[in-house]
C-alpha cells in the first residue's frame, strides 16, 4: 500500500518563498540577496536530481527575485526605463498575487485536513447484505470482461510510480553565493583589476556565473570592490579596493547574509 | 410504534454499503423525497436524544449509518486494519485546488502550487479521491479532474457546496501585508 | 443516559463486517463476557420496545445487526433496485487478485489491496466465483482461495490462464512486501 511520506523538503518555489516571508517574517528587501539565492540554490541542489519542472519553477521565482533586488542595489532611477519599471511592478504583482493564491489554497487544505480528520473519528457501517439476501442479489459479473478484470488488479496493485526524470545533462550545482564571496576575497587582491569574464571563464554552467556575479554584487555592496562598466552589456571590471585586504575582512565575512542599509 | 415507512428506512439502512439517496428511498418506499428527508431527521433526532452509540449522517449525498465520533477510542481498538494513511501536505493542497477548482487540469494545478502536479494527481486518482471528469475543450485537449463521492465521504460532507467558501481561506490583511512588503512593493 | 460501555458496544457492531464474540467485546471493553452479555441484551430489547427497523442478533456465535425480518419486502426491494447490482471496487479488486494470484490465501489479498478481505471473499465466495482449493503449508495453514468454474463462465474464458497477461506489469517495491508480509501474516 503506497503510503505518502511527508519530507522536509519545500513544495516548489512559492512554498520556499512564502517561508521566508511568512515563517520567517523576513523582509526579502533587509535581507541579503545571497541568503535568498543561497536558500534556492540549496533546494534546487537538493530537488534538482528529482523533477526538472520544479527546478525550473524554482530558477524563475529566483530570478524574478533577484531582479527585484537588483533593481533596488543599482544605482539611480535615472537610468532604468519607465517600461522597464512598470513590467517589473507587473511582475511584481504577479508573483504577489500567485504567492496569495497558493496561501489560500493552503489554508483551505488545512480546513479540509480537519475536516477529514473530524470525519475519521465516526466509521461507516459497510457490513453489507445479509446472508440471506445475497440470493436476490442479481448477477454480480454482468457485462464485466477480462480487461476489467485485469484494470481492476492493475489498479489494487498499481503502486505510484516515482517520478524519474534522467538529469545526468544537468551539472549539480555546488557553490553558493557566500562560498564564491569567500573565494574571491581571497583570489582578487592579489590580482589588481579583473574581468568578470576572466573570472568567470572556467565555469561550467550558466548557475555557476550568476552565483559569481551575485558574489561580486555582494563584495560592491560591501565596499569591497569597485565595478566598471564601459558599455550596456560590455565587460564588468572587478577591482579590489586597495587598504583593504583579504585578512581584515575576517569578521565581515561571516556576516556575508545580512546588510546593513 | 414507529410507522412502517421509518422502520423500512432503518432496515436498508442497516444493510447498505454505501450513503442511500434519499430519492431511492423515496421510490422503494412510494414516499416523497421530502418526506423521506423528514424521515431521516427524526431517526437522527431520536438515536441522539436516546444517546445510541451510532449515529445517522448525511454524506455524499445519502444516508448511512456510522458510529458516534465520542467513541472513537474504543472502536480505534476494533478497527485496526483498514486505516488509510494521512494525505501528505502536497496531496491536500492538490486537492483542495481540484475541490474548489473543478473542473481543473494539471497544468492549472501544477501553475497555482508552483510545482508539477502529475505524481500527486495520480496519487489522488490512485486513492479515488479525485477522477477525470472530461476534456479541456480547448486547444490540447488536457484531461480535467474533479473530486469523487469517495472524497465527500472522507471530509463527511453531503455534497461538495457544503466545502467552506474558499474567501474564508483568503489570508488576512497581515499575511498580505507581509507579503507586500517581502516583495518590496510596500516600503518597510 | 446510556452508560459509555452500552454506547461502545453499539459504535462497534455497528462497523463491524461479521457478528462480534461477547469475548472480543468483552476484552475491548475491559469488561466481563457476562456483562457484556448482559448489555446486548438489554439493546435488544431497547430496540424491540422502540420498534426499531433492525434487531440485534446473536448469530454464529457473536453479535450483529440485522434487518427487521418483517421488513423483508423492503429490503429486497432495496436489493433488487441494484443498489448492490454491481460489484463494489473493494470485491472487484479482490476479485482480480485471486483470479491472478491463485491459489492466495485472505491475508495476501488484504496485503495487496491494504484493507481486511475477510468479508469481501466471504461474498465472492457466497456468489460462487472463487472457493477454497487448499491450506498454506506454512504455519498457519492458511485457507487458499482460487477462482471457480462459474467464474470462467461468466466472464467467458475456456480457462484461467486466457486472463489477459499481466507481463508488462512489474509490481513495484510497496506490493512486492505487501505480498512478503501477507505471507508470513497470520490467516485472520
Amino acid at each position: 500500500m503506497p503510503y505518502d511520506v511527508q519530507t522536509p523538503v519545500y513544495q516548489g518555489p512559492f512554498d520556499l518563498l512564502l517561508h521566508l516571508i511568512c515563517r520567517d517574517e523576513i523582509d526579502l528587501w533587509d535581507v541579503s540577496l545571497s541568503s535568498i539565492v543561497d536558500a534556492y540554490v540549496a533546494e534546487i541542489e537538493r530537488i534538482g536530481t528529482l523533477d526538472l519542472d520544479v527546478a525550473t519553477e524554482f530558477l524563475v521565482v529566483a530570478a524574478t527575485l533577484v531582479e527585484l533586488k537588483c533593481r533596488r542595489l543599482l544605482p539611480g532611477p535615472d537610468d532604468v526605463e519607465l517600461d522597464e519599471e512598470l513590467a517589473l511592478f507587473e511582475e511584481r504583482d504577479l508573483l504577489l498575487a500567485r504567492l496569495l493564491e497558493c496561501k489560500t489554497f493552503r489554508n483551505a487544505a488545512a480546513a479540509m485536513s480537519r475536516l477529514a480528520a473530524a470525519a475519521a473519528d465516526s466509521h461507516p457501517r459497510t457490513a453489507g447484505l445479509e446472508p440471506r439476501f445475497l440470493a436476490l442479489t442479481p448477477d454480480l459479473l454482468a457485462g464485466l470482461g477480462p480487461l476489467d478484470l485485469r484494470a481492476a488488479w492493475l489498479s489494487a496493485t498499481t503502486p505510484k510510480p516515482a517520478p524519474q526524470v534522467d538529469l545526468d545533462h544537468v551539472a549539480p550545482v555546488r557553490v553558493s553565493v557566500s562560498d564564491v564571496v569567500d573565494e574571491l576575497a581571497v583570489s582578487l587582491p592579489g590580482t589588481g583589476r579583473r574581468s568578470f569574464r576572466s573570472i568567470t571563464s572556467r565555469l561550467a554552467t550558466r548557475l555557476d556565473v550568476i552565483v559569481h556575479f551575485l558574489a561580486v554584487l555582494e563584495l560592491y555592496k560591501q565596499g569591497r570592490v569597485e565595478l566598471d562598466q564601459l558599455e550596456s552589456f560590455g565587460d564588468l571590471t572587478v577591482a579590489w579596493v586597495a587598504g583593504r585586504p583579504a585578512g581584515d575582512g575576517a569578521g565581515q565575512l561571516d556576516r556575508v547574509g545580512t546588510y546593513d542599509g | 410504534m414507529a410507522d412502517e415507512a421509518t422502520r423500512a428506512v432503518e432496515a436498508i439502512l442497516m444493510l447498505a454499503e454505501e450513503p442511500v439517496e434519499p430519492q431511492l428511498l423515496a421510490e422503494l418506499l412510494e414516499l416523497s423525497v421530502a418526506r423521506v428527508e423528514e424521515l431521516c431527521s427524526r431517526l437522527e433526532a431520536a438515536y441522539a436524544a436516546d444517546d445510541r452509540g451510532f449515529v445517522l449522517v448525511r454524506v455524499a449525498g445519502g444516508y448511512r449509518y456510522q458510529s458516534h465520533p465520542d467513541l472513537a477510542p474504543y472502536v480505534e481498538r476494533f478497527v485496526l486494519q483498514g486505516q488509510t494513511a494521512r494525505l501528505s501536505t502536497a496531496a491536500l493542497e492538490t486537492l483542495a485546488i481540484v475541490a474548489y477548482r473543478q473542473p481543473v487540469s494539471r497544468a492549472q494545478v501544477a501553475a497555482i502550487r508552483g510545482v508539477n502536479a502529475d505524481a500527486v494527481v495520480r496519487t489522488l486518482e490512485q486513492k479515488g479521491y479525485v477522477h477525470q471528469v472530461g476534456h479541456d475543450p480547448g486547444p490540447g485537449q488536457a484531461l480535467l479532474y474533479g473530486t469523487t463521492r469517495l472524497f465527500l465521504e472522507k471530509l463527511g460532507l453531503d455534497a461538495i457546496d457544503d466545502l467552506p467558501p474558499l474567501a474564508e481561506f483568503v489570508p488576512g490583511p497581515e499575511t498580505v501585508e507581509a507579503l507586500e512588503r517581502g516583495l518590496g512593493a510596500r516600503e518597510a
